[in-house]
């Protein structure tokens, strides 16, 4: 069953890949479409098995993979809760965005192609959720990188596509480059990187009370020896540093945006849904070691709060519609690394879980909306579509809704975000960890700005005068119901995720569901006590998302203006936030400029002019200088020659005289 | 200081000099009778040693033949001397200091050297006593007997000079008559003597 | 078939080829069907006969198999063949890329007699380099190699032909001979140019440090490592296609193979003196001739180039002097060995076309080319190291090695990583992809049937070993764990004198 | 002061520096080189001549006798290759013998 | 001397009669039969040449004749196998081109046999005297032949220039001669080895060995004594040039070792400076001044000044190992440069006749492929890339370096012949590389011959090279 799970869409992906010129496109579509729905459905009954069952993991053997010396990694399944829920969602949404696809990409002369990158995609998902070993997880996080690579340059034509997709896989292998260390690091620690042994070895690690901390060296890196807790410290961080890259966070974010360029079902799929959340789990997988260590989650909750925070104001102003939701994500993301860093890795993967359909379900409602309006996706362009595409309008506003987590407080009752991303902010408020409070503090912020920006996307776009020109507004229409259904499924999820699974992920099912898979310190007593926080802890959320709401409603609905004046009078703030914090020029001018630059130098300069100049050309130039001596020694007179002849017997003779001599 | 040293320094100082003068005199002509006054002196200096034969030969071989020889060419090439000794001796100082350093050596080595003793009149080969055995007398005895595979070498050594010097020098001229007696005795009337008819009232 | 001479038949094999196209006479048309015919026959059939080395080869077996020795020069210099882990891999590579190179050249016009002979002459040379047991035989054929290559460039290369070619041979040349001074020595002192006595030979520390030297000396400028690469992107550049592939894919692993074999094996512990040094100029290599790669305007050379970098990590792999780095290494060249040749074959499927080697004059090829995309996607992913290509293996090993040894190593190294996917997929970028503008470009065909039967058994391959890699590290191990060992000991025995002194 | 082997050995050495000098020296005239050359010889049968008086050894003059035979074919054979140079040329003047260099 | 000693003297110098009478014999029949009798001549000399080659192979023994001034040694024999080969090539070359420039006359295969007969005492001499009479008698020889073509100026100005440096050097090697005669007493080289290992060296005596050196070293052309070399091989008609550029040198370095190895190696460390000097200087020199070249020939009188730099590197080292490196190395020497030249012979145009530079060679690889292919093999043997077989002469004698410890002179030779292999891979650039000009009339048979025949063996020495390494080896043990 796990073999079909994982393999089908591998299989779907290589016929659509190779064959779809000789298939057409309908049997493409129909074939990796139809794999997707048959694996999706496999990984509900995997999960119920697995997440209810007894079993806690079950593992897979497929091939062996690298044996040298002392490390062996094989390619191998690990079925546990944690993958069973990965498997869940990715399956279930790329298997609904497979068949959005087909009435989005209706009129796309690629379609066969554009199944199999999605294909491709979900099977590289799949390896790296059910990875046995840090290296099949690579495997799988890099696969990814590359479908992702693939479909956001999907529309080759377009340079600015092609570009957000090398950008993309460049700044995900910044990432990777972090992730690669961590996994040597993880080798020199435990000997192994295959996850048994490293969960096994992690013992080991942990700090026992009164013991001495042990000052043993473990890990000479970077010229620092470092004792067990410090190298365990680096190697986490070193991790998180591929979570970083993949999870689009802060400093690594900036390919996310920019990877809108992409078809919408693919940013719905792969940078809303499954892949960009690889970094949580990745990190939740990796909990029983990123739990000994305070001081790497400290940093993970640093970045987690700073990415939620940062991510949510530049949402505010951006007009792209898809980049608005983008943002969103990204902000998202920070939440559930901040609920990773702090210990509640039961609600990051909550909020995942639920994250995974509100997001989604934003993202297809987006395409939906861009499909109406003929491919716009400026929502200065938009406006009053309410009326055109209605249903639409709806499933976006139960998106919203559960993004923003409406619910009510103190209850168990509300939508999917209501669940998970006030559970985290809960948390937030009672972890020990150092960064926590500032945690708290931003999220709350975070969560207000993530109301005003989601809210203002759906006032912008579907309410007010329509904005489009006549032309397009005569063709706007309702999408077709291949592509309204999965939007109806993920609002499903959007709405009841929450209340049918909070219980399992970090509620009273907590062992039961999760069965080890994630691993918590007997110290770690989060998911106690985040029960009893105060009540106006448990409102602030609440109430951000309500002020959030207010103003936007205030400003985009009840006087337009005020935004544009807002924006005159802070100009600057406005053109900060506009341009995301000056990121990309920043990054430009650090690393793609400089790096050019110093090519350029090193080629021309380093190559060219030194290594060249006094390497072969230089000798060349040496050697015909003497040649050109020597030759001219050869004078063709008698005498220089019987000269040349005397010089050198004289100059033996004075040699052996002096040498007799000393 | 005997007389023997007498005549040695004589010789001695008149053979540098005259050999400086080879090298140096304007005109050829003056440096072949300078080498031949080199050649006397220093059959001076054989003779001082006891190489009779030797210097005799050097008289005869050198002066009679070889610097004879060489005044014949330096007198048929016929060359404009004067217009050849203009120019300047650009290399002329380092040469002279090469030239000096590598002498100063030599004498200081050679005129300093001690030998041996024993070495002293240790030949291999002893020189007969003069009273026994004069010193031509002496070098012919060895010469066609211990020493005949120098002697035939020396022999094709002339050879090769011989063929050498009629190789690069003797030639046969095509616009130059010759006698050629069998031509003229193999000459008969069949081949010399043509019978023209000649009609008659119209000449030959 | 245990007595049969079959490396002995395998090397000269195309020899015989090239005998018998120097039989042929006819100049015409059929006379170089004829010709190329011959050509492939010669050496396809060498690779099948190639991979019976392979089934018979014991994987187990740490020590050289399939030996054959003949007395020959005297001086002790004896016709010595044989193969281990190490090298029986190389031959198998070589043997199946020539095949490819001919069809790669099908369409040389110019002088396709000699073409050819430089060719199968190449291939001998070249798998004699990896069969030599004897160190003379080895810098025989290491040598010889040259030869032909010269010729390859000179004549049947581009605009700057000649300087490439000479820079190529003198580059080479140079260190090569201090090599063959060391070779010398090495017969001084051990009285034997036999590879395995001389591999239990202890050399004195002193001796090891200059030997070391002068092997460095010729294996730094084959592999190339900076700063003696420059050769290699000029050579590059002008060679035909073919002769670009036989350079990245096997030439450039004489070095890395002599730096396993000799240097590692037979001073370790000038090796392990030295192995700073090299790491620092493999490090180098990567991000200098990445960020090189990066701003060049010419497709060869920035593949030139990155093979460059790509050696970096083979250098790096083999003086971490662990199983992860040997390994990583050894594998490592071989899938450069496909991947950079498979790059060039796809540069030479544009150029064929186009004849120009300038990125800015193709673009959006995609377009009315897709299966060239996929392949060359294929391959430069592969380049790049993505998990599940061939590049990634050894990559990874590699890292992993000297991550054990030196983290600062490992961490500039890895930055490569990043480096490499920036300037590949640039390339692609401003080759494959955009709109389809320039007239030129229009008219281009997809693959040819020829060019696919030459570029899919390569994509296959390349993905199979990134897959599944356990056939080439299965047959590396053994020799690679019996190398390690003496090492090892080696070093120790060097420590306890140290100490007892 | 005794008149030994050193003087006889001095005396060649004179006429050897002066022979070896007048080749470079002088740059007008083939011939002169050539004379040169016997100086030389010259200088080289004092010193056999002398050393065979010392050593009381008769090989050092047979020695003598065949280089002054030598030495006679040698001029022989110069100076019809002198001749025949002069007439192709016109000229014996060394500085004119320069049409191959490099 | 007993008439029996005599007998056996002349059994064992019976190869250098043969060449003696022979020579006088072809004498006289070309006297006789006048000026259209060159080609006989030229074929009886061949086969003179080629009975005393056989006689020496197969009848000669070993011993010392003539009071020991003449030594028949393995030694000698195969230096003289070389030297026959050498001249008996170089004759066959001369054929097609004696018409040509002008060399058509019969006393000129006299003169050749008459200077392998010096060569061969040479090798042989075993005493100052005979190897004085013995250099001059191949000398001699040698001046007439360089300046053959009497009307051209080039052919003369080289025997000038060959003769009057030669004359110089003679002189100096005649007074070195003189003081090695005069601080041991002795001529012969036993004995003077013999004094030198009792006594005390003297500094009069070194003084002696360098100007034997000196002189020697400017038969061999090596450097600082070899400014002759260039001038004399441009100048010198081409079939001349092979010949000087093959023969002489084996006979030269051939006595150079005996001298060194035998006379003075109670002094080893003495000449061995010098020679490493020697050496060096000429190894760098052949290989720069090489590279500024345009006419061939003269490029080939750097590249053989590089190679005797090459070969004196066996013999610096003194050591068995190195004189058969030594053996080695001129064989290989002599067969690349044969075929060389033999390639520049064939190099005639319709209109210009033979021509020399570089440059024409152009495109002869479309034009020539077989001549190309052969003087591309030649060129990189010469180069010393292996497999071909200037790579083992380098390989043999640069081992003797080594194992002497001359690590110093090792290096550079291997620098200088990096340097060196640029000018040998311009002229198969040229050939390769390069348009094709107007082509060269086909070359004549016996010109294909050799270079065929050179341009295979030194392809084929991997197999050929046991057998060939093992005769050096024996000839080297003569000394040892």
């Amino acid at each position: 069953m796990y073999h079909a799970i994982v393999f089908l869409p591998l299989i779907g992906a290589i016929i659509a890949g190779l064959f779809g010129r000789s298939l057409g496109a309908k049997a493409c579509e129909y074939i990796t479409s139809g794999f997707l729905v048959f694996a999706a459905f496999l990984s509900w009954i995997a999960f119920f098995s697995v997440a209810y069952g007894d079993t806690d993991v079950i593992r897979v053997p497929v091939l062996q993979w690298i044996q040298s010396g002392s490390m062996s990694v094989d390619w191998s399944f690990r079925i546990d809760t944690l993958t069973a829920v990965m498997l869940v969602v990715v399956n279930t949404v790329s298997a609904l965005v497979h068949i959005y696809s087909i009435g989005y990409m209706h009129h796309d002369p690629h379609r066969p192609r554009f199944f199999a990158y999605l294909s491709l995609f979900t099977f590289a998902m799949l390896m790296l959720v059910t990875s046995d070993n840090l290296l099949q997880m690579f495997f799988g996080w890099e696969g990814v990188g590359l479908a992702s690579y693939l479909l956001i340059g999907f529309w080759y034509k377009k340079p600015t596509a092609t570009a957000a997709a090398m950008k993309a896989f460049i700044v995900n292998r910044v990432g990777d480059f972090g992730f690669a260390l961590g996994i040597f690091g993880v080798f020199v620690l435990f000997g192994s990187i295959s996850f048994d042994t490293i969960f096994a070895g992690a013992a080991d690690f942990m700090p026992v009370e009164g013991a001495d901390p042990g000052m043993e060296v473990v890990l000479n890196f970077l010229g620092y020896s470092l004792t067990r807790a410090d190298a365990l410290t680096v190697t986490c961080l070193l991790l998180f540093m591929g979570a970083m890259g993949k999870s689009a966070q802060f400093l690594l974010h900036t390919w996310l945006p920019d990877a809108m360029e992409g078809p919408t079902p693919v940013s719905a799929l792969i940078h809303a849904a499954t892949m960009v959340t690889a970094g949580v789990f990745l990190v939740a997988r990796m909990s029983p070691i990123f739990e000994l260590s305070i001081d790497a989650r400290t940093v993970v909750v640093i970045i987690g709060a700073i990415t939620a925070f940062f991510a949510a104001t530049v949402g505010l102003v951006q007009n792209d519609i898809k980049r608005v939701i983008a943002y969103s994500t990204c902000s998202q993301l920070g939440y559930m690394f901040v609920a990773l860093g702090i210990g509640a890795y039961g609600a990051a993967i909550f909020h995942l879980f639920t994250h995974a359909f509100f997001k989604a379900l934003l993202f297809l409602g987006a395409g939906s909306v861009i499909h109406a309006v003929s491919d716009e996706q400026d929502m200065r362009r938009m406006g009053g579509l309410r009326i055109y595409i209605p249903r639409t309008y709806w499933m976006m506003i139960i998106g919203t809704v559960a993004l923003t987590g409406v619910g009510i407080p103190g209850l168990y009752f509300g939508t999917a975000g209501f669940f998970s991303k006030d559970a985290i902010i809960e948390s937030a408020f009672v972890a020990e960890n150092a960064a926590a409070g500032f945690a708290f503090t931003m999220l709350v912020i975070a969560a207000l700005f993530t109301s005003f920006y989601s809210w203002r996307l759906i006032f912008m776009t579907f309410h007010g005068k329509p904005r489009a020109s006549a032309d397009v507004m005569h063709h706007v229409h309702e999408s077709p119901a291949i592509m309204m259904v999965p939007l109806y499924i993920l609002a499903v999820g959007a709405l009841l995720a929450g209340i049918l699974f909070h219980k399992q992920f970090f509620g009273d099912y907590y062992e039961g569901f999760w069965q080890g898979a994630l691993f918590t310190l007997p110290t770690n007593q989060i998911l106690e006590e985040f029960h009893h926080v105060p009540f106006w802890v448990k409102l602030s959320p609440f109430m951000a998302m309500l002020i959030g709401l207010v103003t936007a409603w205030y400003m985009y609905i009840r006087s337009p203006e005020t935004p544009k004046e807002l924006a005159a009078q802070h100009r600057g703030l406005y053109q900060f936030l506009l341009n995301k914090w000056y990121f990309d020029e920043l990054y430009d001018f650090l690393f793609v400029r400089s790096s050019k630059a110093l090519g350029r130098f090193l080629w021309k300069e380093g190559d060219g002019r030194v290594i060249d100049g006094f390497g072969p050309n230089g000798v060349a130039a040496r050697v015909q200088d003497v040649t050109g001596r020597v030759v001219r020694l050869q004078s063709g007179y008698l005498y220089h020659y019987a000269f040349v002849m005397l010089i050198g017997v004289a100059a033996l003779v004075t040699w052996m005289m002096l040498g007799s001599a000393f | 200081m005997g007389l023997q040293a007498v005549f040695f320094y004589l010789f001695a100082f008149v053979a540098v000099a005259s050999a400086f003068m080879v090298i140096s005199a304007r005109n050829p002509v003056h440096s072949v009778l300078f080498l031949i006054l080199t050649f006397f002196n220093s059959a001076g200096l054989f003779l001082l040693t006891g190489a009779e034969f030797l210097a005799m030969i050097l008289l005869v071989v050198y002066v009679g033949a070889v610097a004879v020889l060489f005044l014949f060419v330096v007198m048929m090439l016929d060359v404009d001397f004067t217009q050849l000794r203009s120019g300047v001796l650009e290399y002329a100082p380092i040469g002279a200091l090469v030239g000096l350093i590598l002498a100063a050596e030599l004498i200081i080595v050679l005129g300093g050297a001690t030998f041996a003793p024993e070495i002293a009149g240790s030949g291999a080969m002893a020189i007969p006593p003069l009273t026994e055995r004069q010193n031509t007398q002496a070098l012919g005895d060895v010469l066609y007997t211990d020493f005949i595979y120098f002697f035939q070498i020396a022999g094709l050594i002339l050879l090769v000079a011989m063929i050498g010097a009629i190789v690069l020098t003797l030639r046969q001229r095509d616009n130059v008559k010759r006698q050629d007696i069998a031509a003229q005795v193999a000459r008969g009337p069949a081949n010399s003597i043509e019978v023209v008819k000649v009609k008659p009232g119209q000449g030959v | 078939m245990t007595d049969w001479p079959i490396l002995s038949t395998v090397t000269f094999l195309p020899l015989v080829g090239a005998l018998l196209i120097l039989m042929i006479r006819d100049d015409s048309e059929i006379g170089r069907r004829n010709i190329r015919n011959v050509a492939l026959l010669a050496t396809s059939f060498t690779f099948v006969l190639s991979l019976f080395i392979w089934i018979n080869f014991d994987s187990a077996e740490p020590n050289f198999q399939m030996v054959e020795r003949v007395e020959w020069l005297g001086s002790g210099i004896a016709y010595h063949m044989g193969v281990d882990g190490i090298s029986m891999l190389f031959v198998i590579l070589t043997t199946f890329l020539m095949p490819i190179c001919i069809l790669a050249s099908w369409r040389v016009e110019k002088r396709v007699k000699e073409y050819m002979i430089a060719f199968l002459v190449l291939e001998t040379f070249m798998i004699g380099v990896f069969c030599a047991l004897d160190i003379v035989l080895f810098y025989i054929f290491f040598e010889a190699g040259l030869i032909p290559m010269f010729i390859i460039i000179g004549v049947w290369g581009g605009k700057r032909r000649v300087y490439a070619s000479f820079k190529f041979f003198l580059y080479t040349l140079l260190g090569s001979l201090l090599m063959l001074l060391a070779i010398m020595a090495m017969y001084w002192d051990a009285g034997t140019t036999d590879i395995p006595l001389l591999l239990n030979h202890d050399f004195s520390a002193e001796m090891q440090f200059w030997l070391w030297i002068a092997f460095f000396a010729s294996f730094a400028v084959k592999m190339p490592m900076w700063p003696v690469h420059t050769w290699l992107p000029d050579a590059h550049v002008e060679a035909p296609t073919a002769g670009s592939v036989i350079l990245a894919a096997i030439l450039l692993k004489l070095g890395g193979y002599g730096f396993i074999r000799f240097s590692l094996a037979m001073f370790p512990l000038a090796s392990a003196d030295f192995a700073p040094l090299v790491f620092a100029l493999s490090v180098i290599a990567i991000i200098y001739t990445s960020l090189v790669a990066l701003m060049q305007e010419d497709i060869k050379k920035l593949i030139a180039y990155s093979s460059v970098a790509h050696m970096g990590y083979v250098t790096m792999g083999i003086f971490a002097a662990n199983a992860q780095g040997l390994q990583g290494a050894i594998f490592q060249m071989l899938s450069h060995g496909l991947v950079s040749g498979a790059l060039f074959l796809c540069v030479g499927v544009i150029y064929d076309r186009l004849h120009t080697r300038e990125i800015a004059a193709y673009g959006g090829l995609v377009n009315n080319m897709p299966k060239y995309a996929l392949v060359f996607m294929v391959f430069t992913m592969a380049n790049v190291g993505l998990p599940g290509t061939s590049g990634f293996v050894g990559e990874f090993l590699t890292l992993i090695g000297i991550f054990r040894v030196n983290t600062w190593v490992a961490l500039l190294a890895t930055t490569g990583v990043v480096l490499s996917a920036a300037y590949a997929l640039w390339l692609y970028r401003r080759i494959i992809f955009g709109a389809l503008e320039k007239e030129s470009l229009k008219a281009m065909l997809d693959l040819s049937r020829r060019e696919k039967v030459i570029l899919y058994p390569l994509v296959a391959l390349v993905i199979f070993f990134g897959v599944y890699p356990m056939p080439i590290l299965d047959v590396t191990a053994a020799s690679v764990e019996n190398l390690l060992n003496n090492y090892t000991a080696a070093i120790q025995s060097a420590g306890d004198v140290a100490l007892s002194n | 002061m005794e008149i030994g082997i050193s003087h006889y050995l001095t005396v060649g050495a004179l006429l050897f520096t002066i022979g070896v000098f007048g080749i470079f020296l002088n740059r007008k005239n083939v011939i002169v080189i050539l004379m040169s050359v016997e100086l030389i010889l010259l200088a080289v049968n004092l010193n056999l001549v002398a050393f065979s008086a010392f050593l009381n050894d008769i090989v050092g003059q047979v020695f003598a006798l065949f280089i002054l035979t030598v030495a006679a074919a040698e001029a022989a054979i110069g100076l019809a290759i002198l001749v025949t140079f002069y007439r192709n040329r016109g000229s014996i003047a060394v500085e004119d013998i320069n049409t191959m260099k490099g | 001397m007993t008439a029996e000693l005599l007998l056996q003297s002349i059994q064992l110098s019976m190869p250098e009669i043969i060449l003696a009478v022979g020579a006088m014999a072809l004498l006289m029949v070309g006297v006789f039969s006048g000026e259209r009798s060159t080609s006989m001549v030229t074929g009886l000399a061949v086969g003179v040449l080629i009975i005393a080659g056989l006689w020496l192979l197969l009848v000669t023994g070993t011993g010392s004749a003539f009071g020991g001034a003449f030594l028949a040694d393995p030694f000698a024999k195969f230096m003289k196998v070389l030297i026959l080969i050498g001249s008996i090539t170089a004759m066959v070359m001369s054929v097609g081109q004696a018409r040509e420039e002008r060399i058509n006359r019969f006393e000129f295969p006299v003169l050749i046999v008459l200077a392998t007969l010096g060569m061969m005492l040479m090798v042989s001499a075993n005493s100052m005297i005979a190897l004085y009479l013995a250099l001059e008698l191949q000398s001699l020889a040698l001046y007439v032949v360089a300046a053959i073509n009497r009307d051209s100026v080039r052919s003369t100005e080289a025997g000038l220039k060959y003769f009057v440096l030669g004359a110089l050097s003679s002189g100096m090697l005649l007074y070195g001669a003189s003081l090695i005669y005069g601080f041991t007493g002795h001529t012969g080289f036993q004995e003077i080895a013999a004094v030198l290992a009792a006594d005390e060296r003297s500094l009069g005596l070194v003084f002696g060995l360098v100007f034997v050196l000196a002189g020697l070293a400017f038969k061999i052309s090596a450097v600082p004594f070899h400014m002759w070399t260039p001038d004399v091989y441009e100048g010198a008609p081409t079939a001349v040039t092979a010949f000087f550029a093959a023969a002489p040198k084996v006979a030269a370095m051939a006595m150079l070792t005996r001298i060194v190895i035998e006379a003075f190696e109670p002094i080893t460390p003495d000449w061995q400076q010098i020679i490493v000097f020697v050496s060096i200087a000429s190894m760098i020199l052949g290989a720069f001044a090489a590279i500024g070249q345009r006419n061939i020939k003269r490029l080939m009188a750097y590249s053989s000044i590089g190679h005797m730099g090459y070969a004196l590197v066996g013999l610096a080292a003194g050591t068995q190992a190195g004189v058969s490196g030594v053996a080695l190395y001129m064989l290989i020497y002599m067969v690349m440069t044969l075929g060389t030249f033999a390639c520049i012979l064939a190099m005639r145009k319709k209109e210009e006749g033979n021509v020399e530079e570089i440059d024409d060679l152009a495109g002869l690889a479309s034009t020539h492929p077989f001549m190309a292919m052969m003087l591309t093999i030649l060129m990189f043997s010469l180069a010393g890339i292996p497999p071909l077989a200037g790579f083992f002469a380098k390989y043999f004698v640069f081992v003797a370096a080594i194992e002497a410890e001359l690590y110093a002179l090792a290096v550079i030779g291997v620098l200088a012949s990096c340097v060196g292999a640029y000018y040998y891979l311009r002229i198969i650039k040229i050939m390769w590389f390069d348009e094709a000009t107007e082509s060269f009339v086909p070359a004549s048979g016996e010109l294909k011959l050799v270079y065929g025949i050179a341009g295979i063996f030194t392809l084929g020495y991997l197999f050929i090279g046991g057998p060939i390494g093992a005769a050096a080896q024996a000839a080297a043990a003569s000394f040892f």
